[in-house]
């Protein structure tokens, strides 16, 4: 397995194609809970550990039961349904043996079932034929790519609290012409890892 | 070490020449139970009653707290709640005066041979920190017995613009401040007297080092003319390197600060048994017709001062008690000269900066030139999403409201208002 | 074909009771309790956060009404008597009757009526202004109107009128943050049945007061002289109605020298 | 209320993207040309009115506690088949919309009509709600598609125009643009309702609807 | 007596204010506007008019229809309006240029509430969309005189085609192709030092900001005395990074600011698509900088630990 290849799919998921910024995939909780720095952070790392997670179990089901048999087309039924139980499988789990972390990552969970970043992390690892390994290091990239945006976001947007646009700015315009420098800055990554680590 | 430079200021030191001149005797004395930090004075006298120059009308309410002694002789009013510095309500007595000026017979020099005797001559002497703080200084003086007192800082710095009140006691007063001092280093034994006096103040500083140079562990330090040299904390540190921890005294770190009027106001009364009843206050700014050094007694309106300086021109539209940069603006002349009243300044209309804010560019000069070192242009966003937690963080609580940030805004934002509500606002959540 | 189709069938079929049979095996073992009133009660509560009941948000009360006993039900000035009835059906509890509250002004003193002593240059809140000299009114204790207020009012039910805050009384939601808004403390919450309301809250003398401002209560107590019901009582240079006397006469309004009695119509 | 005000009202005053912002996913990744748009709209309107009917005829049966996954299977599964028709019938769509068109599974809107309409209401009044919604969607996708191709790529619906095409703003058909044409969008939309939208939904999934039926009714 | 006027402290204040600052970065840019129209040319003056004056419009008309308080004479925008047209090469369109003016003053700057609130710096937010917009137009550069090429010495580093490298003395007086303002690194130091003397700006950016770039590619081997006189690395470095309300208010901020941008634009330059890294790194930073803050913020004199 080829290392570089592996960096590559990690740092073009983190800078490159992120996830919210220039695939916008996620784009409902980055909006919604981004608000705050600390929700930001707990949104992130759920974002991550599912994404995390959901790869890890939908790849071997899909390279193992589905496509052998001919039956990719039941990746969308079988992946939203797998994806939804260990949602809530991780919430019970995680609210009977770690009640401080529920408290702060538990109530971003259930928005996880109906994430389309996490969705589409599953579907891209498949669509793009990784192996197991590069699916874990694109949903991991994919993840801490969310993460960071979420993060950097946040704290522009702790940054924007008390601007004072007109009103029909106010609110989601806002917001949606800070993503939008924001994009533009991480456009100028455009190559960079290609040529770092190519 | 790095000394805290602070910044330019105008100096507009026009009365620094000019010596104290006493103003006639006024008709009415307004005296309010408290012009000093702490419990206000309880009224001794009553409606009707008779005083004389240097009666006690009002007595302390335990150590932090200060008497009040009657500045003139004659008969008392009434005992009325009338307007503070920023408009709260103080108890007063006001006295009408029978132009007499009888002293009272009771006045005798305290015998002073130990310290407790000094710091309760000191207490009866009503002196409080005359520089602006109104501090009782009998109970900064009372260090508990574990302090190791290495350094008493005598502040004549008056690194504010226009006052000149502390200059002339050092000139005029020499003889006096240089006693208070000798009577600090024999009852608190200190290590070292230090006398803080910025370098745009020659004579006094000649007057002090001659004084001075006689006695040992006794030291006059020139300290740049730049503002705020004075805050006490600044003081400490650019004399000493000691840093105040938050929340602590400057006995914390040995150290005490006083001003150096208020030394020679209770060595006179060591002297004399006169207590505070009267004080020098500079009378300038462009709307005086001919600014003036005077002495006037306590509890004097200010409108008289500004009537014995050759009356305001008609285009005043500010009146400053205190300096520019700490004092506070007053609705009217009706207000009374307190024990910290050291300088009233009346502005004309075409100097009272009316320039509205405009908004923060965050440019960081504020934060660049805070003694404190705190973060001015974030505490106003905090303050404005009324975030106490973000204050606290930002250790408001800190500020030595030395109005620095708000001078050198190019935005004019009202930085200095803002701290002082912050403080209020983090007092009020606790 | 029918072999496809069968074999999708039952992958999905199994894999999808798989995952119920786990979850359903989960929720049972590490099953944590919690009181399901708490969830409920919440559903019932407005939800607009507003602190009027006293606990941190919708989701504080709702706990305190279930843990912490004695919480009355009836908290809720927004929600009003249904959801306190609401709360009770909840709590298995019978709700106590509250009467809608409504936010009153007590000045009359805008830029017309009020004396001015001075002009203000600062921070343009009634919190700043307060700390220096009660802003440019002459009266310390009337409204400074700056509209900190006006900032509290979650409904947008209170305006500035030529420098007075006026309640427009339809609107109000009887949540009280204009009450904590206020630095002067001159808005209270008033029953919307109260028939007049003395609109001033200077405790100077009469004389003073006559002179600062045009809409001042002066103490002249020809209200209490006159007052049938005898409700009006003056306390410290300052008549006051005492509403459960009060029998809505109006009289009290139609005779008051300086009108600052006025005429209350708080009903919607 | 009447049939005709349902199909209004998914249109307009309850706009899912311009109002409501749900959906906003594809509606910024599928929006830079006209024509993806209109598919994507149309698919998910297909989607809708079959979840919808059949929600809405099974809503007596379908047991209220596992609601949620009984919607998300069903939601999934017509998904799949509208992918299939789409890759059958409209290829370069299927190729245009890549990863979106299974992605409207996750899409908060047909949950929310799921949720919010079709559990309580009957099946025909169901499908008109999912054509109005369907509708609104599809009108708020080809809206920034307009934005967006015409400045990005001087174009309307492929039909170059003279002036533009040659001076087309490439911003627009790209991230950054699609962002700053649906800000515009929503800011014109509650300048002209007087913030009326601007109030209704702040922003994100805070209100979502089907946050609601996830329990916890957004994370803030 | 007429009422008087009460207010807190102070009373006094130094004579410093927005427009004055303003004024100052204007002046501190009238030498590479001269070097500007020496070099390219009438045209020159007539882009930078448009941007400037289209600035001013855009303001004083938002200001107007949004009925805003007017800020047009504190002179922020003029300053946009110049860091923009310095920033453009000058044979662009004149639409383009107005577009990009528009899209500083009202998208990057007004719509965040006006000067001061914006985290992004107007004029670069505007040339990153303009080079994403008009990649073609942004980097057609026109023929200088006494120079070889007309492609900018970065373009030449990144193609490779170094025979035609201006010399490092044209690279330093701006004889070079290039964007307007950002060719004679002389006219910008003389206008960086006048900003430090007066005190406008600090030291810390464009030092470190530069010393980064310097010393990232003399580490690389990627010619570091080129990489610096060449492209917009000083107008980048004294005059964007240090936009006030977009880079850190604190010293030691201001030094990890410069840093990162020195570090961006090494990478970008050397590994990215974009010959130019200038922009987006400090675009970038920009979007980080409430964590430089964070991070940097002062410790208060004596303050406990919270």
């Amino acid at each position: 397995m080829d290392f570089s290849s592996l960096i590559i799919i990690m740092m073009s998921a983190v800078l490159v194609n992120n996830f919210v910024l220039i695939q916008f995939l996620g784009i409902c909780p980055f909006l919604g809970v981004s608000k705050k720095l600390d929700s930001a952070i707990g949104m992130g790392l759920a974002v991550l550990f599912v994404m995390m997670i959901a790869s890890a179990a939908t790849w071997p089901i899909y390279a193992l039961l589905l496509a052998p048999n001919g039956l990719g087309y039941l990746q969308t039924i079988v992946f939203i349904v797998i994806i939804a139980a260990l949602v809530q499988l991780v919430e019970i789990t995680m609210k009977r043996f770690m009640p401080a972390l529920y408290k702060n990552l538990g109530i971003f969970l259930p928005l996880m079932t109906t994430n389309c970043a996490v969705f589409a992390a599953t579907l891209l690892n498949v669509s793009a034929q990784y192996n197991y390994a590069e699916a874990m290091t694109n949903a991991f990239g994919a993840g801490a790519g969310f993460l960071l945006a979420m993060v950097i976001f946040a704290g522009i947007r702790e940054h924007t609290e008390n601007a004072d646009p007109p009103a029909c700015i106010k609110g989601l315009p806002l917001a949606l012409f800070s993503v939008a420098i924001l994009a533009m800055a991480f456009m100028g990554f455009g190559g960079v890892v290609e040529n770092l680590f190519g | 070490m790095k000394k805290i430079k602070g910044l330019h200021a105008p100096h507009c030191k026009n009365t620094a020449e000019m010596v104290p001149v006493a103003i006639p005797t006024p008709a009415v004395v307004t005296l309010p139970m408290k012009m000093h930090a702490g419990k206000p004075a309880i009224p001794v006298v009553k409606v009707g009653d008779q005083v004389k120059v240097g009666q006690l009308v009002g007595e302390a309410d335990g150590r932090i707290s200060a008497p009040v002694h009657s500045s003139v002789s004659g008969t008392v009013k009434s005992i009325d709640e009338i307007d503070g510095l920023i408009g709260e309500k103080r108890k007063s007595i006001v006295i009408a005066s029978d132009g007499e000026q009888a002293v009272y017979e009771g006045l005798t020099p305290p015998i002073v041979t130990n310290l407790e005797e000094f710091l309760d001559a000191v207490h009866a002497s009503g002196v409080v920190g005359l520089g602006g703080a109104g501090y009782p200084t009998a109970h900064k003086l009372t260090v508990k017995e574990s302090v190791q007192l290495d350094y008493i800082i005598i502040n004549g710095a008056e690194c504010e613009p226009y006052i000149t009140s502390d200059t002339r006691a050092m000139v005029d007063d020499a003889d006096n401040v240089f006693e208070g001092a000798l009577l600090l280093k024999e009852y608190l034994k200190p290590k070292k007297i230090v006398i803080g006096i910025e370098n745009n103040k020659p004579e006094a500083i000649k007057e002090m080092r001659e004084r001075m140079a006689t006695v040992d562990g006794m030291e006059v330090c020139e300290l740049p003319a730049r503002y705020p040299q004075g805050e006490r904390k600044v003081l400490v540190y650019n004399v000493t390197g000691r840093i105040v921890p938050e929340g602590g005294r400057l006995t914390d770190v040995g150290c005490i600060v006083i001003n150096c009027t208020t030394v020679a106001v209770f060595a006179h009364y060591i002297k004399t048994g006169m207590p505070l009843v009267s004080r020098v206050v500079t009378v300038d700014g462009s709307a005086v017709n001919t600014p003036k050094n005077v002495i006037a007694p306590l509890g004097t309106p200010i409108g008289e001062l500004f009537d014995f300086c050759g009356g305001l021109k008609d285009d005043v539209k500010k009146i400053i008690m205190g300096g520019p940069m700490m004092g506070a603006a007053v609705p009217n002349t009706d207000l009374p000269v307190l024990k910290i009243t050291n300088a009233i300044l009346a502005i004309s209309e075409k100097d009272v900066e009316a320039s509205k804010p405009t908004a923060c560019i965050k440019c960081g000069r504020c934060t660049a030139k805070c003694p404190m070192r705190l973060m001015p242009s974030h505490i106003e966003d905090a303050f404005e999403l009324k975030n106490i937690d973000l204050l606290k963080k930002y250790k408001v609580n800190m500020c030595a409201e030395c109005s620095c940030c708000a001078f050198l805004c190019p935005a004019r934002r009202p930085l200095s208002q803002v701290m002082v509500l912050s403080k209020k606002m983090l007092w009020e959540a606790k | 074909m029918d072999n496809i189709i069968l074999f999708a069938v039952t992958s999905v079929t199994v894999i999808g009771a798989v995952c119920a049979a786990m979850l359903c095996i989960a929720s049972k073992a590490m099953a944590v309790k919690v009181d399901e009133r708490i969830a409920k009660i919440e559903a019932a509560l407005p939800g607009s956060n507003c602190g009027a009941c006293g606990f941190p948000g919708c989701g504080g009360y709702a706990d305190a009404l279930v843990n912490l006993p004695g919480t009355k039900p009836n908290l809720c000035p927004p929600g009003g008597a249904a959801v306190a009835e609401q709360i009770g059906e909840i709590m298995g509890t019978k709700a106590e009757a509250l009467e809608r509250t409504v936010a009153v002004v007590r000045c009359l003193g805008d830029r017309d009526a009020l004396q001015k002593k001075m002009d203000y240059t600062g921070i343009p809140t009634c919190y700043a202004a307060k700390e220096m000299f009660s802003g440019e009114g002459a009266c310390a204790f009337g409204c400074l109107g700056y509209g900190d207020c006006l900032l509290a009012c979650p409904n947008e039910a209170i305006h500035l009128h030529n420098g007075l805050a006026r309640v427009i009384p339809s609107l109000c939601i009887s949540c009280g943050l204009c009450v904590k808004a206020c630095p002067n403390h001159i808005i209270s919450m008033e029953k919307e049945s109260i028939a007049t309301e003395v609109l001033c809250n200077n405790i100077e003398k009469g004389a003073v007061v006559r002179k600062k401002c045009g809409f001042g209560c002066i103490a002249c107590r020809k209200c209490a002289k006159e007052c049938p019901a005898d409700a009006i009582a003056v306390e410290d240079n300052l008549a006051v109605i005492d509403h459960d006397k009060c029998t809505a006469c109006g009289h009290c309004a139609e005779i008051c020298i300086t009108h600052s009695i006025q005429k209350m119509a708080l009903k919607q | 209320m009447s049939r005709y005000a349902i199909l209004i009202k998914g249109i307009a005053k309850e706009n899912p993207v311009f109002v409501l912002a749900l959906g906003l996913c594809p509606a910024l990744a599928v929006s830079s040309l006209v024509s993806n748009a209109l598919g994507m709209g149309l698919a998910t309107t297909l989607v809708l009115i079959g979840t919808n009917t059949v929600i809405s005829i099974l809503r007596n049966v379908i047991p209220d506690k596992v609601r949620i996954p009984c919607y998300i299977v069903l939601i999934a599964g017509l998904v799949s088949i509208v992918q299939m028709l789409v890759q059958a019938f409209v290829y370069p769509l299927y190729l245009a919309l890549g990863i979106f068109l299974p992605l409207i599974t996750v899409n908060c809107i047909v949950f929310a009509r799921a949720e919010l309409f079709a559990k309580k209401n009957k099946p025909f009044d169901s499908i008109i709600d999912a054509i109005g919604t369907g509708l609104g969607f599809t009108a708020a996708l080809v809206a920034i598609a307009t934005v967006r191709e015409v400045l990005g790529h001087g174009s309307w619906f492929g039909i170059p125009i003279p002036g533009l095409a040659e001076n087309s703003i490439s911003l627009f058909s790209m991230a950054p643009g699609g962002f700053i044409a649906f800000g515009l969008i929503i800011a014109v939309i509650s300048k002209i309702s007087k913030g009326r939208a601007a109030k209704l939904k702040e922003s994100g999934c805070a209100s979502c609807p089907s946050c609601a039926a996830c329990g916890k009714g957004g994370a803030e | 007596m007429n009422p008087v006027t009460v207010s807190y402290a102070p009373h006094i204040h130094n004579h410093a204010s927005t427009s004055h600052i303003m004024r100052d970065v204007l002046i501190a840019l009238s030498p590479a506007l001269a070097g500007s129209v020496l070099i390219f040319g009438m045209r020159a003056a007539v882009v930078i008019f448009m941007c400037v004056a289209s600035a001013v419009v855009f303001e004083w008309g938002y200001q107007k229809i949004m009925k805003k308080q007017e800020t047009i004479s504190d002179l922020s925008a003029c300053v946009t309006g110049l860091l923009l047209a310095f920033n453009l090469p000058v044979d662009i369109p004149l639409w383009q240029a107005v577009f990009g003016s528009g899209v500083a003053i009202i998208l990057v700057k007004q719509f965040f509430g006006g000067i001061g609130k914006n985290f992004a710096n107007p004029a670069l937010t505007a040339r990153v969309v303009m080079l994403i917009s008009f990649p073609t137009a942004m980097s057609t550069w026109a023929e200088v005189p006494n120079a070889v090429s007309s492609a900018t010495p970065l373009e030449l580093v990144q193609t490779g085609a170094l025979q035609y490298m201006p010399s490092n003395l044209d690279l330093f007086l701006g004889l070079h192709g290039g964007s307007l303002g950002e060719t004679s690194e002389l006219a910008l130091i003389i206008g960086g030092v006048y900003l430090i003397a007066r005190r406008v700006i600090t030291w810390h950016i464009p030092v470190s900001f530069i010393g980064t770039v310097y010393i990232l590619t003399a580490i690389l081997g990627e010619q570091p005395t080129v990489q610096l006189l060449a492209g917009g690395l000083f107008i980048g470095a004294i005059f964007m990074a240090t936009d006030y309300p977009t880079s850190p208010q604190t010293n030691s901020g201001r030094l990890i600011f410069g840093l990162g941008c020195g570090l961006l634009t090494v990478i970008i330059r050397v590994w990215g698509n974009y010959p130019e890294g200038v922009s987006f790194a400090i675009l970038f930073m920009n979007c980080i900088v409430p964590f430089i803050n964070k991070l940097t913020m002062h410790h208060a004199l004596g303050g406990k630990k919270a």
